[in-house]
């Protein structure tokens, strides 16, 4: 078996292993998603405006959840050392691995908010722009993520500070997106804005699993 | 991908004598050139038509906001020293410009927001320059706690590196969204350091001014690193001399 | 070419109608640079002080032959 | 078992940490079939000499090389590194780690597994067993990852004699059949001729 095979086979494994991480970011989105009418009005009609870009935020903040745990519980285990033996490089392991990580944990969230959309009274196309706009960005929100947590996997404890030197970098994604469903609100055509969030989105997912291998190498090569 | 250290010209102990002098040197200027451009700019620059003598808050904002990403673009050009020359000092300097780096944003950002006030009334604006000088804040604090958290000096370096070479990439990046962002939601209202065709009178102090912010900047640095490199050398024999002749 | 812009130091000093926000400005400018050199200066101290109790502590234990 | 034999050679390793020198020129070549025992007190180096013969670490100065190949990173796949952590996915089963970390066949992890003598437990998660048995997880690759250069850090903690004959014996097979394995430990083996490399412990 390649070892693209056996990568997937054991993050499928893992993901069996361990529900509470699959289940955890759902639940978060939901319970943080039914705060707003709380904190706000449950008047439909506002909630319908700010809605979409209250569940963009809501999925953000739950998709880093488990980010820190990416590398963690390998880097403890010693197996992240391992993944140095395989023969391929370090950078394409990092990729494979944030895949199955996007593949299992982040798809199956994004597709728990058209939930959230309806308890919001989101409109319908606004929806499907909110759909497509995480679709397309979560690559480039999970390789961020995934490079805080492997720079601060030195750290002793767990804990948010890789998701808080990252978040900065979040800014120009959650502007595009944002632009994107305030265009689908009022009818406008979205596809340049998509466009662009797809082309940065491709660039990061190509390009950060570089520099994620670099931040892992250092903390392998350096703990004894 | 070798991470070998070797001390190339940038040894600690020959940097630690040269920036003691260069420290003074830069102190002084510094102080000269501050005292000079303020006083110009606050009390001989002419007033300007639109906003009176508010807009005088520019001899400190403007030089201290593009100081606060000049210090970034540096920290990045560290990093890049730090990876292909393998130099500690870049890895000092890198630290102790994230500090100095900081300060100066949030000075940026007060400045900013005092202007604000007279200008368009209120204290926060989500003003296009303020909003990437926030952000720009947060990437620093983001430097500052990675820093802080690592406790092995080397790894601590090589990852902050990293994050300030990812960072200085998408500094661009954010700065244009944030403008198209702000064109997007408010029509183009005064921005804050519009310069309609400044006059020499008003130009000149500013740019002395900028030297002034400039040098200070270099003082706060250098004495910075000196700090650094003495807590980082404390085992080495050179140290004890230099203690000893305090 | 430069001629001082107010007929009064007192009007210097109120500088017209937003003097109060111009002179918090620069002292907030003295604070953050003043304050960060005299922080590096005091760790500066502090890291000598440091070394310095480290080589009292080692010549206790074994002092130069 | 077959693995194509290949020699370790290293010239003037030289590895400084936080400026305390641990080792100076250390140069060696291992044809296949040999076996080195790195020795000293703690501190002396030794896991850092194993990482940076396993390419994990890199050395102030000298190289490493294996066979022909000059880039030692290139040759890392020859290499099966046993260091202090487990090296076993905890929340897995010793299958599923086994098949995960080598290119081995279910029905020859399944072997590895009997040889290690943990019959009957391949599905309960390594999380479960002692911390004897974890270690016997870590060490079942040597029964299914045919690779010719084996470095081992201690592989004899947590092993009761009964295991520790069993891998001596594994350990002349791999060397039989021109394997290198270079592998420290406190506890004198019993069965095994081996060279040493005592690592002086610098003051």
């Amino acid at each position: 078996m390649s070892v693209e095979h056996r990568f997937l086979v054991r993050e499928l494994k893992l993901v069996l292993a361990r529900p509470g991480d699959f289940f955890k970011p759902m639940w978060f989105l939901i319970l943080v998603i039914s705060m707003v009418p709380l904190a706000l009005s449950p008047d439909s009609k506002l909630l319908g405006e700010i809605g979409s870009a209250m569940i963009w935020v809501a999925t953000l903040l739950a998709l880093l959840l488990n980010a820190d745990q990416l590398f963690r519980d390998d880097f403890v285990d010693g197996v992240l050392e391992q993944w140095l033996f395989f023969n391929r490089p370090l950078f394409w392991l990092v990729i494979l691995k944030l895949f199955c990580h996007w593949l299992f944990y982040v798809v199956p969230l994004i597709l728990v908010t058209p939930l959230a959309g309806m308890m919001l009274s989101v409109p319908n196309d606004v929806m499907i722009a909110l759909l497509v706009t995480l679709l397309l960005a979560t690559p480039a929100l999970t390789c961020f993520s995934a490079l805080g947590a492997a720079l601060t996997l030195g750290t002793a404890r767990s804990g948010i500070l890789g998701v808080l030197v990252m978040l900065p970098l979040f800014v120009p994604v959650i502007i595009l997106a944002a632009g994107v469903l305030t265009r689908a609100s009022d009818g406008s055509d979205i596809l340049p804005l998509l466009a662009l969030l797809g082309a940065f989105s491709i660039a990061a997912a190509t390009l950060l699993p570089l520099a994620v291998g670099v931040a892992l190498r250092l903390n392998i090569g350096g703990s004894s | 991908m070798g991470w070998r250290w070797f001390h190339e010209w940038g040894s600690p102990k020959w940097f630690y004598d040269r920036a003691g002098r260069w420290q003074r040197v830069c102190g002084f200027l510094a102080l000269a050139l501050l005292l000079v451009g303020t006083l110009w700019g606050l009390g001989f620059a002419p007033a300007d038509y639109q906003q009176g003598n508010s807009y005088r808050i520019i001899y400190l904002h403007v030089p201290v906001a593009f100081l606060a990403q000049a210090l970034y673009v540096a920290m990045a050009v560290c990093a890049i020293v730090l990876f292909v020359w393998k130099m500690k000092l870049a890895d000092v300097g890198m630290q102790a410009l994230a500090v100095v780096g900081f300060g100066f944003t949030v000075l940026a950002l007060f400045s900013g927001s005092i202007w604000g006030k007279p200008t368009w009334g209120t204290y926060w604006v989500w003003d296009a320059r303020l909003t990437s000088m926030l952000i720009l804040g947060f990437l620093y604090l983001g430097l500052i706690g990675l820093r802080s958290a690592i406790q092995n000096p080397d790894q601590a370096g090589k990852a902050c590196a990293i994050l300030v070479l990812v960072g200085v990439v998408n500094l661009p990046i954010i700065k244009y969204s944030v403008e198209w962002w702000s064109a997007l939601h408010q029509p183009a209202s005064f921005k804050l350091t519009e310069k309609p065709a400044m006059p020499a009178s008003m130009w000149v102090p500013l740019l002395i001014n900028l030297l002034g912010y400039y040098l200070v900047a270099a003082y706060l640095v250098l004495a910075s690193m000196r700090t650094v490199i003495l807590d980082r050398e404390r085992g080495s024999a050179w140290v004890r001399e230099v203690i000893e002749r305090d | 070419m430069i001629e001082f812009q107010f007929d009064s130091l007192f009007n210097f000093l109120r500088m017209a109608p937003h003097g109060i926000y111009i002179w918090p400005v620069y002292g907030l400018g003295l604070l953050v640079i003043g304050g960060l050199a005299i922080w590096i200066r005091y760790q500066h101290r502090q890291a000598i002080r440091k070394i310095r109790r480290i080589m009292n502590r080692e010549s206790i234990h074994e002092p130069k032959a | 078992m077959l693995i194509k034999p290949k020699t370790l050679q290293f010239q003037n390793l030289t590895c400084v940490r936080d400026d305390r020198c641990l080792f100076a020129d250390l140069s060696m070549t291992l044809p296949p079939g040999s076996l080195l025992r790195v020795a000293g007190p703690n501190g002396a180096g030794k896991t850092t000499l194993l990482r940076i013969l396993s390419a994990l670490h890199e050395p102030d100065s000298g190289t490493v090389q294996i066979g022909e190949v000059e880039d030692h990173l290139e040759s890392r796949q020859e290499i099966l590194y046993l260091g202090h952590k487990p090296q076993v996915c905890q929340d897995l089963s010793i299958m599923d780690n086994l098949m995960f970390l080598t290119e081995a066949s279910q029905m020859k992890c399944a072997q590895a597994v009997q040889f290690v003598g943990l019959k009957g437990c391949e599905d309960s998660l390594v999380r479960e067993l002692s911390q004897g048995q974890g270690r016997r997880c870590g060490l079942a690759r040597l029964w299914c990852h045919e690779v010719p250069i084996w470095i081992l850090d201690e592989p004899y903690t947590a092993l009761d004699p009964g295991m520790v004959a069993i891998l001596e014996d594994r350990i002349n097979i791999h060397v039989g059949e021109g394997g290198v394995c270079v592998f420290t430990t406190h506890q004198n083996p019993t069965n095994l001729r081996f060279e040493t490399l005592e690592l002086a412990r610098v003051s």
